[in-house]
């Protein structure tokens, strides 16, 4: 049982890795970058709840984190350069 | 040549190249488990039930069979820190390059503030327990630091001489205990407290203790890191 | 099945640094580093080696990318400017 | 109560399934946000309310990681979709432009 629900992230996690290779735009690419760290968390969280440890958890929460920040990172990168390329 | 045969060229030798390291990937992979027995990391185990007792074994590798290693990364980064700073400190004038200003933003990153700094506290406190010890918490801290730079814009500064002098000052703490370890002793980084229950919070002697201060000194350095990239002179 | 992500992970991460070293625009190739590090996180957590999983996640993935992105926007800005 | 749990999970994994394959048939920028970011909140959401069905000592940090994932997701993908607005315009035809006035 827990095999298939594995392989059915793996599946979602392979559909956005195409978009996240092929997408024309960099906030295409910000875009997928934020939904695998998404489904790589629950990926995880499965994962430990396979494990029945509380350790594991720790890394998912940081794998949430860095999401975020680059998210937030290049989203900021991008209107920056805008602005300088306007002068 | 035109660029079309050149970007044919490149194809086909990429694809060569994949499908090589495919093929030794898989002839690698198919006997990982049959193959594996454990040498050195049973060794290492039977010397921590003797010794130091933690429930998580890399921290006494890290820590205690090779703290003179630990002092060494720390001051290494210590050094990059210096050059960075000797390079970026002297313009006069600073400002930030993402100074851009959305509420939205500044009311999320102060909710999430004390949750990133919290999370760092426990997992540098919990070193000895569970994944993670000094140079990760000293991270995440830091990463809380550079969410209010983004977020705030100017409106948040960090005073130099204050983060200097903690880093220094933790520092310093790291080799005091080492030193106390040495007149205690006899020997560079030894235990002179005495070992708990396994699997509390206070237990393993010093290795809290050393965890503590590594972490103190890395959040502040990353901190001062990101600060001094994240601010340019001229601002248009 | 373990195996079989173990397998999909390595197989992604050499596309992903194929594409790394081809590509032409620099912040394309720091996000597409960004994705490798999080590659590599899943692939030592699966190994059962949670402490290294942690130092990559924070250091190799966040603080470097970030260093990396912040110093391109700095080098562009004093090209521009001459 | 695992089995709860394991119907939790499937769901979850469904709509992050859909908000993939949503990802990668639209047609342009802000549309792919609108499919990859919502979709994926709630189905991470419903895989954490599954893992703690199945495994209720865990409740703690596994609440702790869904109230960090409902706060940081739909926030990352606002700022995203600003930015996404100030570099390329407006991208529909309509010809509703709500966010002209305040850049």
């Amino acid at each position: 049982m827990i095999n298939f629900l594995i392989f059915l992230t793996l599946i979602a996690i392979g559909l956005s890795f195409i978009r996240f290779l092929k997408g024309p735009h960099l906030t295409d690419r910000v875009v997928a970058f934020d939904a695998m760290g998404v489904m790589a968390v629950s990926l995880l969280v499965i994962l430990s709840v396979t494990i029945k440890d509380n350790i594991y958890l720790d890394v998912a929460f940081v794998f949430a984190l860095i999401g975020f920040i680059g998210t937030i990172i290049f989203s900021r990168f991008n209107v920056v350069k805008e602005g300088d390329d306007n002068e | 040549m035109s660029i079309k045969q050149k970007i044919s060229i490149q194809t086909i030798s990429v694809s060569f190249v994949v499908s090589i390291m495919i093929i030794i990937l898989l002839g690698i992979l198919l006997n990982f488990t049959t193959q594996f027995q454990p040498t050195l990391g049973s060794d290492l185990l039977a010397i921590n039930a003797n010794s130091t007792e933690t429930a998580n074994a890399v921290t006494s590798v890290v820590t205690y069979f090779r703290g003179f290693d630990t002092l060494g990364e720390v001051t290494i980064l210590f050094l990059s820190i210096f050059g960075v700073s000797l390079g970026l400190e002297g313009f006069k004038e600073k400002l930030n390059i993402f100074s851009y200003q959305n509420t939205l933003l500044k009311i999320g990153v102060d909710t999430l503030f004390p949750i990133i700094i919290l999370f760092g506290i426990y997992v540098i406190v919990h070193g000895h327990l569970s994944p993670g010890g000094g140079f990760q918490g000293g991270v995440i801290i830091a990463s809380g630091f550079l969410l209010m730079f983004l977020a705030k814009g100017d409106d948040f500064s960090i005073n130099h001489k204050i983060l200097e002098l903690v880093e220094s000052l933790s520092g310093a703490g790291f080799i005091l205990i080492a030193l106390l370890g040495l007149l205690v002793t006899d020997r560079f980084l030894g235990n002179f407290i005495p070992i708990g229950e396994v699997g509390e919070l206070f237990s393993g002697g010093i290795i809290p203790l050393i965890y503590i201060f590594v972490g103190i000194k890395v959040s502040a350095e990353i901190t001062a890191l990101l600060e001094y990239f994240i601010r340019i002179k001229d601002v248009r | 099945m373990i195996g079989l992500i173990i397998l999909a992970i390595f197989v992604s991460m050499i596309i992903l640094a194929i594409f790394i070293i081809f590509n032409r625009d620099l912040p394309h190739s720091v996000i597409l580093f960004m994705g490798f590090g999080l590659g590599s996180v899943v692939l030592f957590f699966l190994f059962s080696a949670p402490d290294v999983a942690l130092t990559e996640a924070v250091i190799g993935t966040g603080a470097s990318s970030v260093v990396l992105l912040v110093t391109l926007l700095q080098v562009r800005r004093k090209e521009r400017k001459r | 109560m695992s089995s709860i749990g394991f119907i939790f999970i499937f769901l979850g994994i469904l709509f992050l399934i859909l908000s993939s394959i949503g990802l990668l048939r639209m047609p342009d920028t802000l549309t792919r946000m609108h499919a990859g970011t919502k979709a994926s909140t709630l189905g991470s959401l419903l895989v954490i309310v599954g893992a703690i069905f199945i495994e209720p000592t865990l409740w703690f940090k596994l609440s702790l990681l869904g109230f960090f994932l409902l706060i940081t997701n739909p926030l990352s993908s606002s700022i995203l979709a600003r930015s996404t607005y100030l570099k390329f315009g407006f991208l529909n035809k309509s010809g509703i432009d709500d966010l002209k006035d305040n850049k």
